[in-house]
C-alpha cells in the first residue's frame, strides 16, 4: 500500500504538505515532537496514491514515499 | 541586593519579551537594570536566551557568566546552562518542556509546569510569563505591580485583554510555587 | 514489492536545514540537490553559498562549497569557472545578495557569459536580517525598513532580474520559476536541469530566479505564505523562460576587427 | 529633563541622533546593528527627515557625501564588514573636509565572523582603514546612555572640525537595554549656524566646489599638512576618558567600551578582596587618551589592557607608556566576552608576578 | 550691425578645458552649460565630476560641483537631491565610471527613480587611466587590456546601457545621441533639454547617453575619431529615444497593501 | 641567469609574478599601477593564465577569493583607493586562510588625492584596513629588481602559511625603470605540490569546504586563536630587513621602499662630511623588524623615520624602542617626495639638539 | 560679414571645425600657438555664412561666430 | 662620475623616451642608471618630463632634485626647473621653441636649433634625438655607440629607416655643439 514516512526530526509543522496532498491524506499531529514541532502524519493512510506531490512541497525533505 | 539572570528556551517561546518584561520591571522597581539578548543567526526555530541583571547598585557588567537564577524554558538549554549557575543559585524548571533532571545539588531547583498552566488559560504562548511570576515570588527581586505596570511598556501595541491575561499569568504562576 | 518511490537526493547532506517552517530555500536545496545528482555532477560541483538564510548551504550540499562576502558570488564563481574550467560552478543568493549588494557583480558576470550558473531566490525580503525592504520587495508592502508599505517616492520600485538580464548578449538560459506548489515545483526543477546543462554544454551564463516564501519574515503562517507567492508575487513577477538556449550559437570569437585600419 | 527610557543601545543611538539634528540617513542591513535603520525608518520622516536603504554600503557612504556636502548633519551606520566596504568613503569625505557621523556596531570577525559582540576593528577605526593620511574621531561608548548622549557630541565635533565622526561600539552595547537620560535638548537643525561651504543654491555667492583632489604638483601635499594642524588641534583639545579608583592603583587597567565595563566588574571584585585596581577608560579612541596614560604610567607599573580582540587598543597604551611600566594584555578576539572574575584572574596573576 | 550669433555660454566657466584635441568631452560640456543657462538654472544647480577624463569638470561647469568617488556618482547625487529638493542635480560620467565600477548604483538611482539626470559620455574606453577597456568597448575592439582586441570568451560583450535601463519602472527619459556631427549636436543638445526638464518637472530619473570621441586612446586622429563613431559605435548603439516622458504620469503612492490582510 | 632588462617597477613587478608561478590575475584599472595589468593582458595568456578585467576593485578581490580556493597562484594590484575597496574581500580572504599575492602601489591621498607617489597606506596595509583581527605579510621592495624578486617570496609564504601577501610599494617603483635580474628560477605552477585544502573535483574524497565565518558560540574564537599562532609564528621566523652602516653609526635612518633609497643618499652625503649616519630598512613591514630596532636602540640614540606620509611607520619604530631612544619623524604626505639633501638637514638638526 | 573667430589659446588644432563647415571656410594655421597647437583660421573668410556648424562641433569652445 | 639629468617639454616631445633611451645608452655602458618619467593625469597637451640618473656607483635615491644637467624642450620648461639646477651645471636649450633666456648666471648654457635641424631631416618628432646627441657630446656621460644600441631596445617596434634616422639626428646634435 502506498504511504508517507515523515521524518519527524525534520518536519518543521508548515503544514505545506497537508494543502498539497490532493487526497487529504496528511494532519497535524496534536503532539510536539523533541524539536518543538508539530509533525504531520498520515490521518487517512489508506487514501494514499504514492503520488509524491507532498514531498515535493516539502521544504525539509522531511517526507519519504513508498509505493 | 544582586541578581544575575539567565533565561533560555526555543525561539518563539516569548524568553527575550520576558527578559524585557523583567528588566523594565526591575527599573519600575527603582533598581539599576541590564537586559542583554542572545541574538542568533537563524530566525526561527533556534534557542534563544537573554540575560538580565537587576541591581541595587550601578552595574558594571551586563554580562551573567555565573547566574544567580536560571529560567529554563527547553530541554537543550539545561544541558547548555545548568553549570554555570552560582553555587546556592536558583534553577527555574518549566517541567512541561523538560524532561531531564539537573545533576546539581548545590543549588536550589524548583519546577513549574508552565506550559500546562498557560494552556489552561488558553494558551500556552503565556507560559514565560508563568516563569515570571514564579521567579518574583521565589527571590523577590522585582514586585508584581513592578511587572504589571511594565507589561504595557514592553508590549505597547497589545490590546488590553492580552494585557490582563499576561497580568493573569503572571499570578498563577506566583501561585504555583 | 513495496519501493521508495521518493527519497531524499544525495546531493544533499544529511545535516538538519535550520530554514524556518514553510521557508521556500529548503525545496529550491533539495531541487539543486536532485539535479547534481541526475546529471552525475555531484563530486565536480563547486557550489557558493551566499550571505543571506542560505549562508548554510555550505553545510547542506553535498559537494565543495564556499562562502564569500555578500553579493559577491559571480565575481567568485568567475575566479573558480576560470580556473577550474572542468567543474560545475553554482551560485546560490538571494535577492538582497544578487540584486542589492551584488547588482554590477550580477550584471557583469552575466556580461562576460561566464559559464556559471546563478540559482537566485527571490523571497521579496531580506530574510536573515530580519524582514528589511529587498530590491524585489512589491510597492505597499511593509518591512522592518519600510514600515509603512514600500512608497516608491522613497524607496522605488521593485527590480525585474530576469527582464533586466535579458537586455544582455552573453546569457544563455534565463527563467522565472516558483515553487509554492506541486507543479510549480516540478517546473522550477526543469528550470534549474536546464540552467546546469547550459553551463555543461558551455553556452553560455545561466541563471533561475525562484519566488520563494519567506513566512516568517512577511509575518505569516507557511500557508498564507504560499498564498502571497500566487497573489501578490507572480502577478507581478511573470514566471517563463526569458532568454533559452533554443537557437543559441556557440559564441563565436569575432577575428579582432582592427580598428584603426577601418577607419 | 527626559522620563527614563527603557531603550535598546542601537535605538538609543538612532534616537540620540535624530535629537542631535540628523535628518539624513542611509545604510545597508547588517546584524548587529539592524535596529538602527529600522528605527530611522519611520522615525526620520516623523521629524521630516529622510531614511534611504542603500542599495550597499558603498552607496550608503557616498550618499553621506552628497548629503553632508549639502550641509546636512547625517549617518550612517554598519558592522565590520560593511565598514570595510566604506572605507574608500570615509576617505575621500576625510579628504574633501565633509562632517558625518557614522556608527561602527562591532562583531566578531575576520571574515564574514559571526554575530557576536566583539572589538576587532579597533586598528580600522583609529589608523584609518581607508588609504592616506586621515583621521577620524572615534567615541566609544560604554552604556545605552553614552550611546543616546554620543552622537551629540560627535555632530558638534563634525562641524567645529570639518571631519568624520564615529562612535564605534559593539553587538552587545547595540542589543542590550538600559534606562536611558538624554543630557541634551534635542536640535533644530534649521537653527544651526548656515555653513559657508555648503552646496546649494549659488545665487549671489560664488560657485562652491567640494573635492578630495589636487593633481597640481605640490598642492595636495599642502591641503594634508593642513588636515594634520587639524589633527594636531583635535588631539590637544578633544581627549575624553574616565579615570576610576586610579589614585591608590598598583595595578591600572585600560579597556574601552564593553570591555570598561567588565574591567570594572573586575575593578569592583577585585577591591572587594583588596585588590588596589585603577580603572582608565578612554572615551575617545582617536585622539587617544596619551597624556594621562604616560602620567599614570610614571607611577603605576603594571597595566593591563583588556580588550575583545587579539591586541589593538594593547598598541596605543603602550605607544604612550614608551617603556615606563609593563603593558600587559587580555584579549579575546571574535566574539569572546570576558568575565569579571576571568579578569581578576589575569591581574592576580600579573599582581604575583 | 554685427551680432554674435554664437557665443561662450555662461553655463560654463573661463578655464581652459584639459582634454585632447578632438575630444567629445568638450562638445558635452559645452551642450550642459548651454543648457543650463537657457533654463536658467544654473545658480540653482549642483553638478557631479566623475573619476575620468572629465574629473576636472568641476572646474569648468560655472555651478556648484562636487568630486566623488569613481562610479558613485548616482549615490552622491541622491544624497545630494534628497537634502536639497529644491536644486537640480546632474552627474556627469564616463562609460567606465557608470557602467562599470558604478553599475550597481547607476541602475538603483533608476530603479528609485532619484529626481536627478545623468549626462552619461560613452566612450567606449578609460579615456583617463591610458586606454584600457571600457565595459562598452565594442567586440574585437584593442585597447590596453584587450591588446589582441576584445573577446568575448575572455571579455564578455559591451553593455547597452539604456536598454538595460528601459527594462526599469522608474526612469522618465533615457536617449542616446552622439556629438560627432553638427546635427547629432543639436540632437545631443535637445535630448541634454528634456533630461534636465523632466528632473525640474519631478517626473523622475533622466538619463542621456551620448556617444563621444576619444581620440587619444583609440590611437586615432580627431577626424578618424568622428568617423569611427559613425561607422564602428552608431551601428552597436543606436541612436534614440529609449523611454521618454511623453504619457508619463506622474509616479503615484500606492497605498500600502496591507500585505497580511490580503492573504 | 638572465641578461640585464631594463624594466619599469610595475613592469618587473608584474613578469615577476608570472615568473613565480601566478596564474590569474583580475583587477580594475588605476594609476599608477596601470601597467601591472596591462602587461598581465597580454603575458598571461601566454603562458596558458587568465587576465580578467573586473568590474570594479570589490569584484577583483573576489574573483581572487574563488580563483585561490581552486589552488592557483594569483594576483590582483591596485592604488588606495582601490585597495580600500578591497578590505572586506581581503578580510574574508585571511578569515578563510587562503593564499594570495596583491599588490598596492602607492599615490597620494586621502581621497581621490594624486598620482604622485606617496606612502600613506602603511597603517592600512599592516594594521588590516579590513575589520577583526587579522595580518597581511607586507613586502617593500626598494628596487625595480626587487619589485620583480619579491611577488617569489610573498607565493611561496602564501602558501606555507595560507595567508594573504602583498607588495607595498609606491609610484615612483612602479614608474622608474631600472636594470633588473631574477633571482629564481621560473615556476611551473604544474609542479608546486597539491593543495590538500583546494576546491575542485572531488571524487574519491571528502567534500570541502572554505568559508570566514562559524556561527557556534566560541567556534569563531578559537579560529581566531589559531590565526594568532600562526601570526606568532611569522613575526618569529619571516622578518627581513636591510642594515646600512650601522655598526658605528650616531644616528640611525629608519625607512622603507622609496623613502629608504633617499635616506640612502642622505646617508652617503652625510657619511662624506662625517656624519655617522645609519639606515635600517625594513624590508617586511609586518613582520616588522622590531627586535633588530629594539637592540639598535640600545645604543643609538637618535632615530630618524623617513617616510611619504604624516607618520605612520614611526608609530612601529617607537613601539620597538619603547623609549630606549629618541625617535624622530621625517614626513612628507601626499605625494611630497623628500630628496637626500633634506634629509640630511634633518639629521643635522637633530645631531645639533 | 558673417566670421568667426578662433580663440588660439583655446583652439588645439583638432580639424573638427574645418570638416564640418559646409564652405570649406576653415583650414589650419602654419604657424603653431604658444600652447603648441596648429589653431584653425579662416581660409575662405568670403565664403562664411554665420551658420555656426563649425562652432557646434568644436570641443573647445574655441569659436565664436558674428553675422 | 654621477649625472643627474632632468629632461622637460611638451608632452608629444618624445620626452620619455628620449629619457630612456638615455638610461639604456648608460646601461649599455655599463653604468648604474635609473629612469622615473613625472606621469601627469592629462593624457595630451600637458607638461612632460622625467628624470634619469647614470652613474659609476650603484645609485641611491633616483630622484633629481637638483640636475646637473637639465633638458628644456619648451618654454614652460624653463621657468619651472631653472632654479633647481645644480651650480656649474648644464642647461641645454631648445632655441627653435624657448624665447627666454635663463637668469642663471652660474651654470653653463647651450643653445641648439633642435627643431629646425630636425625639420631639416624631414620631422621636427626627431628634436629629442638631436638634444639627446648633443647631450651626449657635452658631458661625456654616455657614449653614441651606446645610444646606437639602445635605440632598437627602445623603439623594438620601429622599422629600420626610422632607427637610422634617430641615429642620424643624434649624430646631427653632437655635431651641432
Ligand atoms: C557587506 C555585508 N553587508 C550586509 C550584511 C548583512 N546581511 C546578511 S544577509 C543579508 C541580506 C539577506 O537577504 P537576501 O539576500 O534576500 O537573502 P535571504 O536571507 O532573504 O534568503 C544582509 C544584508 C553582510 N553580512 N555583509
Ligand atoms: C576606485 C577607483 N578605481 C579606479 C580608479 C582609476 N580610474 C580613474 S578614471 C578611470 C576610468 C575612466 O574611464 P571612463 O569612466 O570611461 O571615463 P573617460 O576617462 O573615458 O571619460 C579609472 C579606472 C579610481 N580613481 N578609483
Ligand atoms: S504521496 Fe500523494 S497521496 Fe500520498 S500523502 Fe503524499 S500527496 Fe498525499
Ligand atoms: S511539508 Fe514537510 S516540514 Fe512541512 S509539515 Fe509536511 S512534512 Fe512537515
Ligand atoms: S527568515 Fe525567511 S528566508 Fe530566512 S529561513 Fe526564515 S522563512 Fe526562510
Ligand atoms: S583621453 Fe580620450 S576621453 Fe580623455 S581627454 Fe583625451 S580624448 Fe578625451
Ligand atoms: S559659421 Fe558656418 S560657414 Fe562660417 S566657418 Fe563656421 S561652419 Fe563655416
Ligand atoms: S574645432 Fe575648435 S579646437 Fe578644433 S580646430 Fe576647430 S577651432 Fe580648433
Ligand atoms: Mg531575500
Ligand atoms: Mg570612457
Amino acid at each position: 500500500m502506498p504511504r508517507i514516512e515523515v521524518d519527524t526530526i525534520r518536519c518543521k509543522g508548515c503544514e505545506l504538505c497537508v494543502v498539497a496532498c490532493p487526497y487529504k491524506v496528511i494532519g497535524m499531529s496534536k503532539k510536539f515532537a523533541s524539536t518543538g514541532y508539530y509533525p504531520a502524519v498520515m490521518v487517512k493512510p489508506e487514501k494514499c496514491t504514492g503520488c509524491t506531490l507532498c514531498a515535493l512541497v516539502c521544504p525539509d525533505v522531511a517526507i519519504e514515499v513508498y509505493k | 541586593m544582586y541578581q544575575g539572570v539567565i533565561m533560555s528556551g526555543f525561539g518563539g517561546q516569548g524568553i527575550i519579551s520576558a527578559g524585557i518584561l523583567l528588566a523594565y520591571a526591575g527599573m519600575t522597581d527603582g533598581k539599576y537594570v541590564t537586559f542583554f539578548p542572545a541574538y542568533g543567526a537563524e530566525m526561527r526555530g533556534g534557542t534563544a536566551n537573554c540575560s538580565v541583571v537587576i541591581s541595587s547598585e550601578e552595574i558594571a557588567s551586563p554580562v551573567v557568566a555565573y547566574p544567580d537564577t536560571l529560567v529554563v524554558m527547553n530541554e537543550p538549554s539545561l544541558a547548555r546552562f545548568e553549570a554555570s549557575v552560582r553555587k546556592g543559585g536558583l534553577l527555574l524548571i518549566n517541567s512541561s518542556l523538560v524532561a531531564g533532571k539537573p545533576k546539581r545539588d548545590d543549588v536550589k531547583v524548583q519546577y513549574i509546569q508552565a506550559n500546562e498552566i498557560a494552556e489552561k488559560m488558553g494558551t500556552t504562548k503565556i507560559a514565560n510569563m508563568v516563569m515570571i511570576g514564579a521567579y518574583s515570588k521565589l527571590t523577590g527581586a522585582i514586585s508584581f505591580e513592578g511587572l504589571k505596570k511594565s507589561l504595557q511598556k514592553v508590549f505597547p501595541r497589545a490590546r488590553q485583554e492580552i494585557i490582563d491575561l499576561d497580568s493573569e499569568a503572571l499570578k498563577k504562576g506566583m501561585e504555583a510555587v | 514489492m513495496e519501493k521508495k518511490v521518493f527519497e531524499r537526493t544525495k546531493g544533499l547532506t544529511e545535516i538538519l536545514m535550520r530554514y524556518c517552517p514553510g521557508c521556500g530555500h529548503g525545496v529550491v536545496h533539495r531541487l539543486v540537490g536532485e539535479v547534481m545528482e541526475e546529471l552525475g555532477i555531484t563530486n565536480r560541483t563547486i557550489g557558493i553559498a551566499p550571505v543571506g538564510c542560505s549562508v548554510f548551504a555550505d553545510e547542506y550540499f553535498n559537494c565543495d562549497m564556499i562562502q564569500p562576502a555578500h553579493g559577491r558570488g559571480p565575481a567568485v564563481a568567475t575566479g573558480i569557472k576560470r580556473v577550474r574550467p572542468d567543474c560545475i560552478v553554482f551560485s546560490y543568493q538571494g535577492d538582497g545578495d544578487l540584486a542589492s549588494i551584488g547588482m554590477a557583480e550580477t550584471i557583469h558576470a552575466a556580461a562576460r557569459g561566464e559559464r556559471i550558473t546563478i540559482i537566485f531566490v527571490n523571497n521579496a525580503i531580506y530574510g536573515m536580517t530580519g524582514g528589511q525592504m529587498a530590491p524585489t520587495t512589491l510597492l505597499g508592502m511593509k518591512s522592518t525598513t519600510t514600515p509603512f508599505g514600500r512608497d516608491p517616492r522613497v524607496a522605488g520600485y521593485p527590480i525585474k532580474v530576469c527582464e533586466l538580464l535579458a537586455t544582455l548578449e552573453a546569457p544563455a538560459y534565463l527563467a522565472r520559476v516558483s515553487v509554492h506548489k506541486p507543479a510549480n515545483v516540478l517546473k522550477a526543477k526543469k528550470a534549474i536541469k536546464k540552467a546546469f546543462q547550459v553551463q555543461m554544454n558551455d553556452q553560455g551564463f545561466s541563471l533561475v530566479e525562484i519566488l520563494s516564501q519567506c513566512p516568517t519574515d512577511w509575518f505569516v503562517t507557511p500557508l498564507q505564505g504560499i498564498d502571497f507567492v500566487e497573489k501578490m508575487m507572480i502577478p507581478f513577477f511573470p514566471l517563463g523562460e526569458y532568454k533559452t538556449i533554443e537557437g543559441k550559437k556557440e559564441t563565436v570569437k569575432p577575428e579582432p576587427k582592427k580598428v584603426l585600419e577601418t577607419v | 529633563m527626559d522620563e527614563k527610557l527603557l531603550m535598546k543601545g542601537n535605538e538609543a543611538l538612532a534616537e540620540g541622533a535624530v535629537r542631535a539634528g540628523c535628518r539624513f540617513f542611509s545604510g545597508y542591513p547588517i546584524t548587529p546593528q539592524n535596529e538602527v535603520p529600522e528605527y530611522l525608518s519611520w522615525r526620520l520622516p516623523e521629524v521630516g527627515g529622510t531614511f534611504i536603504q542603500a542599495e550597499s554600503e558603498v552607496a550608503a557612504i557616498n550618499m553621506l557625501y552628497g548629503a553632508s556636502a549639502c550641509g546636512a548633519r547625517v549617518m550612517t551606520s554598519s558592522s565590520g564588514p560593511g565598514i570595510s566596504l566604506k572605507q574608500e568613503g570615509i576617505s575621500y569625505i576625510s579628504g574633501a573636509n565633509l562632517p558625518i557621523f557614522y556608527a561602527n556596531v562591532m562583531r566578531g570577525g575576520p571574515g564574514l565572523g559571526n554575530i557576536a559582540p566583539s572589538q576587532g576593528d579597533y586598528f580600522q577605526a583609529t589608523r584609518g582603514g581607508g588609504h592616506g593620511d586621515y583621521r577620524v574621531i572615534v567615541y566609544a561608548p560604554n552604556s545605552v546612555s553614552e550611546m543616546g548622549n554620543f552622537p551629540k557630541r560627535c555632530y558638534d565635533l563634525a562641524e567645529k572640525y570639518r571631519i568624520a565622526t564615529m562612535v564605534l561600539t559593539d553587538g552587545l552595547l547595540g542589543q542590550m537595554m538600559e534606562p536611558i537620560e538624554f543630557d541634551f535638548e534635542p536640535v533644530d537643525p534649521a537653527k544651526l549656524p548656515e555653513k559657508d561651504w555648503a552646496l546649494g543654491n549659488a545665487e549671489g555667492r560664488e560657485r562652491r566646489v567640494i573635492r578630495s583632489y589636487d593633481l597640481r604638483p605640490g598642492y595636495l601635499e599642502k591641503m594634508t599638512l593642513k588636515l594634520a594642524e587639524k589633527y594636531k588641534e583635535i588631539e590637544e583639545k578633544e581627549v575624553k576618558f574616565e579615570a576610576v579608583q586610579v589614585e591608590d592603583a598598583e595595578i591600572l587597567l585600560v579597556a574601552y567600551g564593553t570591555s570598561s565595563r567588565i574591567s570594572k566588574s573586575a575593578l569592583m571584585l577585585g577591591r572587594k578582596e583588596g585588590i588596589k585596581i585603577g580603572l582608565l577608560r578612554p572615551i575617545t579612541l582617536w585622539p587617544f587618551p596619551s597624556k594621562i596614560i604616560s602620567d599614570l604610567s610614571e607611577r603605576i607599573k603594571k597595566i593591563l589592557t583588556v580588550e575583545m580582540s587579539l591586541g589593538q587598543l594593547v598598541e596605543d597604551v603602550k605607544l604612550a607608556v614608551e617603556g615606563k611600566a609593563k603593558v600587559y594584555l587580555h584579549g579575546r578576539p571574535s566574539g569572546g566576552i570576558p568575565t569579571g572574575e576571568e579578569v581578576l584572574e589575569v591581574i592576580k596573576k600579573i599582581m604575583k608576578s
